[in-house]
């Protein structure tokens, strides 16, 4: 079993019918620290995903390039950058592939993974989605069946995210209220949370 | 929330549409969401200057195309950066086979944005290189001076860089130039009241009636001291005190000075600001060289002002006062 | 009171001072009280222009000192006007032995001491002649014409006196010009906030959040209308009618824009303001021949704007467009 | 008996010595309806009064004609104005006289307020200074005994302000307020009614 433009698709497809009410919940949670477009940011960057998710182009590599293209209309906000960022540097990695192994995903994640530390400048341990990525690389590597690396990953999410709670923000616009965000979730965390349950 | 504006939603478009209608010889709306602000025609045989940044800041950021300064310019929603299309518009169209410079504001997603587009510009062999203008002097101290915001330095760094291109030199040297300018700029400002995001419809931070805070950034970041309102000329000491302790003046050393106005402050108290300025500066030693006075980077209605100073050599005095025009800026 | 001064007694002075210290090559302070503001050296052989004011409303009256523009101008307390003294020294530097024309606004203690003041002159033998600026048509009704309010067309009368006397015409000639311009401009303003004249320390007049009053004077006259803020097309829409009205245009009639901030009013929404009535004074049948958007009549920190329309002949647009400089106006 | 430079020097003396109360009030008194610097105008305009008073010229005109100079410099606020308009009005109506005698007083007075009605475009019953002016013309025409020419001035002022109360302001800045007017009176009236008394 392994990735490809048709599992894409598919998860495209399952994001975007629950988006809406993930979007809400995003865009309260980022007013809490940020500007509170975080919701905004993913409505539309799924909605784009949509629009263009029949015609992706078979070779994986590419599909993940054509979605990050997609996804630079929303590159105005931090997440939409990164979600960008990290789609074409999977995309890169992936490139030349119809399938990628799902014990080999831990390899585009990672690729973006790095695009994402040196395009935003945060460090891990920021509390950012970042932290969240390197645990579900971790979590993920080596797993080939689908069910059991979706489990895996929403368990590292979860687990990372309880980890930060009570930690300050150190990147962003949350940085501003380094002490106000102690005791409270990063947006970008779980944003990832909310996305990674649709599938 | 007391703004002369239509649908919050619209408020950039339209604001675009008024400055390309005052000033079609200058401005024109062009890009697949009609975010990439440029001048009417490209310069041939020169390198390209652009910019990109959130809106809210007139002049700054596309405010700034004209001769001797941008080419083109991305535009973002208030306060929030541009998409990297419209930055790659930008660049696409300034191109002209020398090469593009960006000057970009030290904001996460700014920088992030420019990075993407100059990474796909190269996809279509233009090369486009970034300056960053950080001279915020309340945002860092000087050992962190790369996580300072850029604010009103930007005015000096754009300068630089469009009469470094419109002089013919190459990217390289553009962008030495404009990194000279750069690293030679530093400001701080002092906020006396809050502006509001259109689209948020309340001021973005609240401060009481006697209150005004120093250092805060042009988006309400927090600043360095928030205190009681005093007299101009103690607040213009404490300013300048901050800008020569973080880059001294040497006896005879030559100066810009930009007083500039957030956006709701009279410029009868810029003049006073300017006033104080000047004694302070020359009773440091400095000579200013080079001045203004006015409202170059702005935070829609919020009222304060800032102070930047140009540390000159002989290259950036002459860039500084070569030819530039635009509706916001003449030499 | 939130102002970035120091004593409100020495307000003027220290902003004359700022001024002058800013732009040494446009401006001169002079006179026995230090009121008198004029330019470095006296053009020889053209019909003086000379102005005068209440203060807290630049660029008018003594930023308007320029090429082609004031060649001298008496200056007031803040919303007061200046005595007979500066503006008989106005005249007498402004004399060159062709006359003086004085561009006075409509405002009783600067009508009379402009009076007084060309009285004297004569004394010494200068011919000093006024033109009076009553161009607010929400002060009085078309009957009662001559009891309007000189607001921001006081600009266009200005440039028009100045590049008449620029261009070597006789002190008659100067006067008819300037008449013909003010006889010709009509503004409207809308305020949003007031201002506060420093030395009374509280605002001048209440205004609730949600509430604009249509009309309303530089010094807070009051308006045609007070009623809640609406969009910005649809109050553009009221203050355009109201011009309209006064004074009709014809089709194809030829005309010039002058869309003004009062002081606290992003740039943003004063081109929001271009856009309108652009689009309403073209449909009404008129051509856009010459325009502006800016701050060039303030009220400190009002926040507001106005919107001026001179009607145009040939000689006036001739005028308008003809050579001219300060820090605050150029073409 | 005659009005000469030495009685315009004694009633500057006068009024000077009494100008601060005077000022006080008429400042408050301005405040309500205008913009509160009626007293400053005069407190200013009388110490430069006593400034030149011991140099004044013999002639009564001359004389006039410098202290209208001398009161240019409170031309700014319209009572100043008029003040320096109705010195040079009566001045030059005077020229070339060494005394004035108490029964032609209404001659330089009709000509200062025919100066002042011309400058500062106000009709009579328009609630201003004039109307006292006129009131205190008509009363002391042909009074030859200072103290009855004083005493008639100080009743037709007091007579004309209680006339007006009731009345609006026509014309200066209180005429904005004209329906808060009613019932006020007029500052500029109650400065001549000051000014008389001291004298
Ligand atoms: N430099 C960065 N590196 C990694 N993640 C970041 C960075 N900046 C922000 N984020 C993530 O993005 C989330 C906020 O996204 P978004 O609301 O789009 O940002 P903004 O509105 O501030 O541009 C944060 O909660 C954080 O997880
Ligand atoms: N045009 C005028 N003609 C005659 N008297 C006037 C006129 N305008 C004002 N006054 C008188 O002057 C008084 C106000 O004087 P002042 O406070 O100096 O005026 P302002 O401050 O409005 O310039 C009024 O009470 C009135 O009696
Ligand atoms: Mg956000
Ligand atoms: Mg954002
Ligand atoms: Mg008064
Ligand atoms: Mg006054």
């Amino acid at each position: 079993m392994a990735l490809t433009t048709e599992t894409l698709k598919l998860a495209i497809e399952k994001i975007h019918s629950k988006i809406t009410p993930i979007g809400d919940e995003m865009n309260s949670l980022d007013g809490k620290l940020g500007d509170g477009d975080l919701g905004v940011t993913l409505v539309n960057g799924f909605n784009n995903l949509n629009g263009i998710k029949d015609d992706l182009p078979e070779d994986t590599g590419m599909a993940l390039f054509a979605m990050a293209k997609s996804v630079t209309a929303v590159s105005g906000s931090s997440f939409g950058t990164l979600l960008a960022t990290a789609l074409m540097a999977a995309g890169k990695n992936a490139k030349g592939q119809r399938a990628i192994a799902w014990s080999d995903i831990g390899t585009p994640l990672q690729a973006a993974q790095d695009a994402m530390i040196a395009r935003g400048g945060a460090n891990l341990g920021d509390k950012t989605m970042l932290d969240v990525m390197d645990a579900i690389i971790a979590a993920v590597t080596d797993i080939d069946d689908p069910d059991r690396l979706r489990t895996a990953a929403i368990k590292a999410t979860i687990q990372t995210v309880e980890e930060f709670r009570n930690k300050p923000n150190k990147i962003g616009r949350a940085r501003v209220y380094a002490d106000k965000s102690i005791g409270m979730d990063d947006p970008g965390m779980m944003a990832l949370l909310r996305l990674l349950e649709c599938l | 929330m007391k703004k002369l504006i239509n649908k919050p939603e619209n408020y950039v478009d339209e604001v675009l549409q008024g400055m390309t209608a005052a000033h079609p010889e200058t401005y024109k709306i062009d890009g697949a969401t009609r975010r990439m602000l440029r001048r009417p025609t490209a310069i041939a045989g020169k390198v390209g200057v652009i910019s990109g940044g959130g809106f809210g800041h007139l002049p700054v950021f596309a405010g700034y195309i004209g001769d001797g300064l941008l080419d083109a310019c991305a535009v973002g929603d208030v306060f929030a950066s541009p998409d990297m299309n419209p930055m790659l518009e930008a660049i696409q169209f300034a191109d002209q086979g020398k090469g593009v410079l960006c000057v970009v504001g030290n904001y996460g997603g700014d920088r992030m944005n420019f990075d993407m587009a100059c990474e796909m510009a190269e996809m279509d062999d233009i090369t486009a290189t970034k300056v960053i203008v950080s001279d915020d002097v309340a945002a860092a101290g000087p050992e962190e001076a790369e996580k300072r915001r850029g604010v009103a330095g930007f005015v000096f760094v754009t300068k630089i860089a469009g009469a470094a291109a419109a002089a013919g030199r190459s990217l390289e040297e553009v962008a030495a130039a404009a990194q000279s300018a750069a690293d030679n700029v530093r400001s701080i400002g002092v906020a006396l009241s809050s502006c509001t995001v259109p689209q948020a419809g309340k001021p973005t931070f609240d401060i009481a009636d006697d209150e005004m805070e120093i250092g805060m950034g042009i988006h309400g970041e927090p600043g360095v001291r928030r205190g009681r309102l005093r007299p101009v000329d103690e607040v213009a000491d404490e300013m300048i005190d901050m800008l020569l302790a973080d880059k001294p003046v040497k006896n005879g050393a030559r100066i810009a000075v930009l007083i500039n106005g957030l956006g709701a402050t009279p410029i009868e108290e810029l003049y006073l600001l300017f006033r104080r300025a000047k004694q302070r500066f020359e009773t440091a030693g400095a000579v200013i060289a080079f001045h203004r006075v006015g409202n170059f980077a702005t935070s829609m209605e919020m009222a304060g002002a800032s102070i930047s100073i140009l540390h000159l050599d002989d290259d950036l005095e002459t860039l500084l006062k070569a030819h530039a025009a635009c509706p916001f800026w003449r030499n």
